[in-house]
């Protein structure tokens, strides 16, 4: 998916493709899942192991200082290999926010833990299932003294139930939808007052309906400045939402790689499905697909780098809008051409196919993204 | 000179808007209303076709008691001889009343085909049972290198004296772990053209030698399954029709359903689900702009399925009687199922953050609201089958060519 | 097209045949359109003697009283033969607004001079190119003693160079986009002060722009009650609408036809390419767009005769939704599929696509009538 | 360990960003401005493809006294001898300036060919003549039964004595009528393989026995012709490369394309005119919702737009330094006439009912926008055509499926 690798690169990508073949094969895939996000997870302790939780941090705080091209790199093949786990909440969103808005105290006490493993972040901002604007926030905070508490309520935050530390948006002042009065607030995951609603997502992950009721915070948990905190939140979902694009680029490159060797098998007729036109006329509009969204996925992670947030959101949503509607079309397309088969558990086109249905969906779906567009454009 | 009189109505729907269809089409309403248990209706809202055996079979009695079990058959074995008109209207209205689909094996399927091509024995044997809703029965057709080219099926049914003995594997047999019989498709022969040598037989699935093994779906849901057979014996009169003359008969069978393949009810009743949980679940009542988009495809997905619809209609009811469907109703499955599917979709978007979920059990004072943003992306998921199965999209689109385009 | 046939619409029906098939044939229609629309129009002259002008009339103003059964047969037959004239504006646009709204002296003035061919009309309402809703009505009227003086501006009004009279949309009173305010005129095309610059339009019809300078008309000229007319306008250019709906469809059949039997002979590789899996399946696509296409034509033209203006519109709408949308895919996929055969002027399939084209722009495109449909939803 | 360092930009077009091409780019730019003919400027904002000759050879002439005529030839041979970033940063200026296209069929296609088969000779009689926009070339390879299947085409040149004699015809000739020259594909064997005993000759349209009959399009414009040859002699040193072997010759010369088939740039600048004519043809300032759907599809080309610029350009300019372009370059000619024929479709659309008039002189206030509405239709139905000639996109998607693949 790079234009250009380096040594360093090449090495990277050498080790995503050994672990994805040989410690995540679909087979072995099913038993990680059961430790996902545990204490325990073999996954994320490997993960540590091999630098990727570092990889993408800033080396003053233990990370190895690596570019956006390396994220890129980590999510393709991710996607690839269907690799499923808290790293865009902790790395990417979670380490983002951290970095972008957080004091001194708060850099060092969290990013060396995300580093090593020890640590991993959630964010919770979703509040109205279809209400997909991180400034339609209604959860409250007031200040009490030197504390502040909490009141409200959060749904479908990724991987909050696994988090040792919730990043949590919440409305000190103003009206719904307006963008000044959101502060943010690290705080963890064992907050008296704090009520987790767990549940799996259809691909495999887990997301959580968290309540909060009269939650007690210390001064020390505010991220960044009081009331100022959206562009923050929109910063780090812009570099999740540019993230999981990478990923659903290694994905449909996947669903078309084994669509492919498919239809070059399998008979019906007398014939391969794969000399019919018709088939073969989908499967190049599926390539097509599959290229276009690369090259969008690209310029939006190019875009994290971007000193000017007009330019980033831009560059993000168009990436969104066009990986989704790619995800769409490869999926459907895909589980349509391989027949009855891909509509099995036992056979992994179905569970990319659910992975990039979820991505579609998250951090804001295409709907959301080409009116954001739009909005930028006048 | 007046050449010009009469005022024919254009409007092909008009026939259902007689007072007589009026009077009926309400009866059925209201049964449907008072009749289908909670439980059932709320499973079939979900857009399950996964219903248990014991919610299937339960609804069917109701129906039976009333005389409505079977809408398809005549009165002569004990159907309530609808007429077509009536038969579209009932069915109509059971799907708009979130009643389950009637059951395809048996009433929609074999029963038809059985008083076609039965013997008056294999019709006592096996009709009342289906009537009754006391029998399942389950279609072995489609093999694992036997989809959409079913002629090419190699499951065995050796001659073996006043027996059959079938080898071999039967793929995707939909309520195959609930049935109590199978009607499929066997190779008896094996000399001549693959279409020859089929031969149509019933079996018990309780026979010795049948092992069913359960395919999930991606999604979770266990429908479909494949059976196995290992020297399992059928006694000769459960052929029906001639020996290796089978595909005749499963041609037949296959061109039964004509009614529904469009799926526009279902696809009715999904809608209005859609629009009302879209008008329900922004207690924000913020992001117009994304209703108004919302708002757009509603509309679309409205009149595309008011095309299907009336084009359903023109088909099924032909001017000048004839109300035999060609190789054109092909159409109506591919439509059917797309726009099926948008819906789907559409509603699975609609859900935003609830539809990452997958299903569990909560209570609180949303969990009505969630649990619908939930089960949103079950048949977005679940409903790429129906693109696939009953003869592929591309096999559909293929007999058009031929069939109806000649090419 | 229609669902039952009575022996009259059967006698119709062959005419209709006959003549676009002996008279009016792709080569034959070249010449005739040179004549379009003059006085001596042998195309408008056999209209009349054939009857299908008084077809859908009113019988006591010289009409045959036929049903809108026949307007869909009529405007089908056109579409399936290019037939190109100011029917539309004149039998069904402008008849439908004087039959609704025009006193009893007008009707008699007016009908019977359609019915036999005497009289043709044209309605201009249009004013502003991309605003497609007739209450965008800047043109302005005022009373001069027992006179109404109109000053404004009408663009793209059909055929409105060969009339004989012209209905005119001028606002009494109110604000631009009012419903209330507008009132409908009758006007003689030589009205002093009146200036028509007429150009063709890409389908081989005509349209003019009009200029309104300080036109004097009698109160006379008013048609149905000041400052109300916009009910009128409407259901007037619902049934313009609903009939060159029809009219596509038997446009859309004939292109469907013609590609059809173009890719069952012609050969490339050694091979029809009829004979291609990947043609075979747009083909089929395109049928399917034209069974639709047929069946929401006939409902939009059905709901002519509701009683319920919301049904009426509704369905009108959705029509010219969705038959606009598949005129454009058989359009362009009927010249795809040809190849060049079809770019070219000699061959009649550009022709009929761009007929195909010119109606899904008038009368509200698809994306005037979507928000139309919309509308009425809430 | 610190494995991760390199600050790599993902960002593809960051290469045309450097100071150098920065500066180069602002020349061009200029120059375009200040020396492009405005009556030619207009013509190609209409987005026409049929300019008069005097147009063509006017606008080359000024490229040339600056020396940047023939953008893809080297120095060697008079031309700027541009890097391939040069030249894909100075193509996409004249089009962003609405300058003429580089005249495809001598510069683009035969001077190169030329170049690589030609004898001494050949480039020196040759090349001049197309470097100074003296000499206009046209292509004969289509014929009336030879479209996209090429090799099959019949067109004979038969070998009597010194000479070539040709008969038959060649249909879809571009610029035909306004030509000097012709290259062409001619069957000088038909006694083996189609792709055998095809010849590539050069002659001259002033020969005897040559007629060009025009072929108008459906929207009226005159740019393809048919040219008919009886007994047309053609001396042997007008051959270009070996006898029988045309057909390598033409894949070469077909390749060469690869500089632009995705018309990003042209279309670029259409979205832009699209946009300005939208914002200016408000009077009125309502209908607001249109405005906003219309805003989404501008958005929507917008961003199909971006991904195939970064796709040509990731195609373009490989990581390794080969700048070879594949049989994914296929793609780009599919991707980029769609979405070109998309926005003038939206183009139409947005001229309302000014997109009904044909085209006609008017003078008066609202000229310019009648003009520019009625001129938006125009482009709609021409450019049909880009989806069927240089290959159709059935062809380039079989080409993909098979070199690309592997089916």
């Amino acid at each position: 998916m790079l234009p250009t690798f380096t040594d360093e690169q090449r090495l990277l990508k050498e080790s995503l493709e050994r672990f994805r073949q040989q410690d995540y094969s679909f087979e072995k895939r099913k038993g990680l899942l059961a430790k996902l996000g545990s204490k325990d997870d073999p996954v994320w302790a490997q993960f540590a192991e091999l630098g990727w939780l570092a990889a993408t941090l800033p080396e003053d705080y233990g990370g190895l200082g690596g570019s956006h091209a390396d994220l890129a790199l980590l999510m393709e093949q991710f996607g690839r290999g269907l690799v499923t786990s808290p790293f865009v909440p902790t790395v990417v969103i979670g380490a983002t926010a951290v970095r972008l808005a957080g004091s001194e105290a708060q850099k060092a006490a969290i990013l060396p833990g995300i580093a090593e493993g020890r640590t991993k972040l959630a964010l919770a901002y979703l509040e109205a299932p279809g209400q997909l604007d991180p400034s339609i926030v209604a959860t409250r905070v007031r200040s009490d003294g030197d504390h502040f508490i909490i009141t409200g309520n959060k749904i479908a935050a990724l991987y909050a139930n696994v988090a040792d530390h919730l990043l949590v948006s919440a409305r000190m002042f103003g009206q719904l939808g307006d963008h000044q009065g959101i502060s943010l607030f690290i705080i963890p995951a064992n907050a008296k007052g704090l009520a987790i609603g767990a549940y799996r997502t259809h691909d495999d992950g887990w997301a959580a309906d968290l309540h909060f009721d009269q939650v007690h915070v210390p001064a020390e948990a505010l991220v960044g400045s009081a009331g100022s905190a959206l562009d923050t939140v929109e910063a780090s979902l812009d570099a999740g939402a540019a993230a999981i694009c990478a990923e659903a680029v290694g994905a449909m490159w996947c669903l078309h790689d084994m669509t492919l060797d498919y239809i070059k098998v399998r008979k019906q007729f007398g014939a391969t499905i794969g000399s019919f036109q018709a088939i073969q006329h989908r499967m190049v509009n599926m390539y097509m697909k599959c290229q276009l969204a690369q090259s969008m996925a690209l310029a939006g992670i190019a875009a994290l780098d971007s000193s000017d947030p007009v330019v980033r959101r831009r560059a993000v949503s168009a990436a969104k809008v066009q990986v989704g509607r790619a995800a769409r079309h490869v999926g459907e397309e895909a589980v349509q051409l391989h027949g009855g088969i891909a509509m099995t558990d036992e056979y992994a086109a179905g569970h990319y196919f659910k992975r990039l249905t979820m991505i579609r969906l998250m951090f804001g779906d295409e709907e959301y993204h080409l009116r954001r567009y739009c909005a930028l454009s006048r | 000179m007046k050449i010009f009189q009469r005022e024919d109505s254009l409007e092909v729907r008009h026939r259902f808007e007689t007072a007589e269809m009026r009077a009926f089409r309400a009866e059925v309403r209201t049964f449907v209303r008072d009749h289908l248990p909670e439980e059932i209706r709320r499973k079939v809202a979900q857009e399950r076709m996964d219903l248990p055996r014991e919610d299937q079979q339960r609804w069917h009695k109701i129906l039976r008691a009333k005389g409505w079990a079977c809408p398809g058959w005549p009165k002569e074995y004990g159907g309530p001889g609808f007429s077509d008109d009536q038969r579209y209207v009932f069915e109509r209205e059971l799907a708009l009343g979130d009643a389950p689909r009637p059951m395809i094996y048996g009433e929609g399927m074999l029963g038809p085909t059985v008083m076609a091509y039965g013997t008056e024995a294999q019709k006592e044997r096996i009709l009342p049972g289906i009537l009754e809703g006391d029998v399942f029965w389950c279609q072995g057709f489609s093999e694992p290198n036997a989809g959409s080219d079913l002629a090419s099926l190699q499951c065995k049914a050796e001659r073996v004296g006043d027996q059959y003995v079938l080898n071999g594997s039967k793929m995707w047999t939909s309520e195959g772990h609930i049935a109590d019989w199978m009607f499929g498709l066997f190779r008896t022969d094996n000399t001549g053209r693959k279409q020859d040598g089929i031969t149509f037989l019933m079996l018990d699935l309780k026979s010795p030698g049948i092992t069913v093994r359960p395919i999930l779906l991606f999604e979770g849901t266990h429908e479909v399954n494949q059976v196995f057979f290992d020297n399992v014996r059928v006694p000769l009169e459960n052929g029906l029709g001639d020996e290796h003359k089978g595909w005749a008969i499963a041609k037949y069978l296959l061109s039964l359903e004509r009614f529904g393949t469009a799926e526009v009810s279902r696809s009715l009743a999904s809608l209005a689900r859609l629009k009302s949980f879209v008008r329900d679940q922004d207690p924000f009542r913020h992001a117009l702009e994304q209703k108004d988009a919302i708002e757009r495809r509603v509309a679309e997905l409205e009149m595309e399925l008011d095309a299907l619809e009336i084009t359903e209609v023109r088909f099924l009811f032909k001017q000048d009687g004839a109300n035999e469907v060609g190789p054109e109703a092909s159409m109506l499955k591919v439509r059917g199922t797309e726009i099926q599917q948008d819906i789907f979709e559409l509603a699975m978007v609609c859900a935003g953050g609830y539809a990452l979920g997958a299903r569990r059990d909560e209570s609180g004072a949303d969990a009505a609201a969630t649990q619908r943003g939930q089960d949103s992306a079950y048949p977005y998921f679940n409903f790429r089958k129906t693109a696939i199965y009953a003869g592929s999209n591309e096999i559909q689109r293929n007999i058009i060519a031929k069939a109806v385009l000649g090419l």
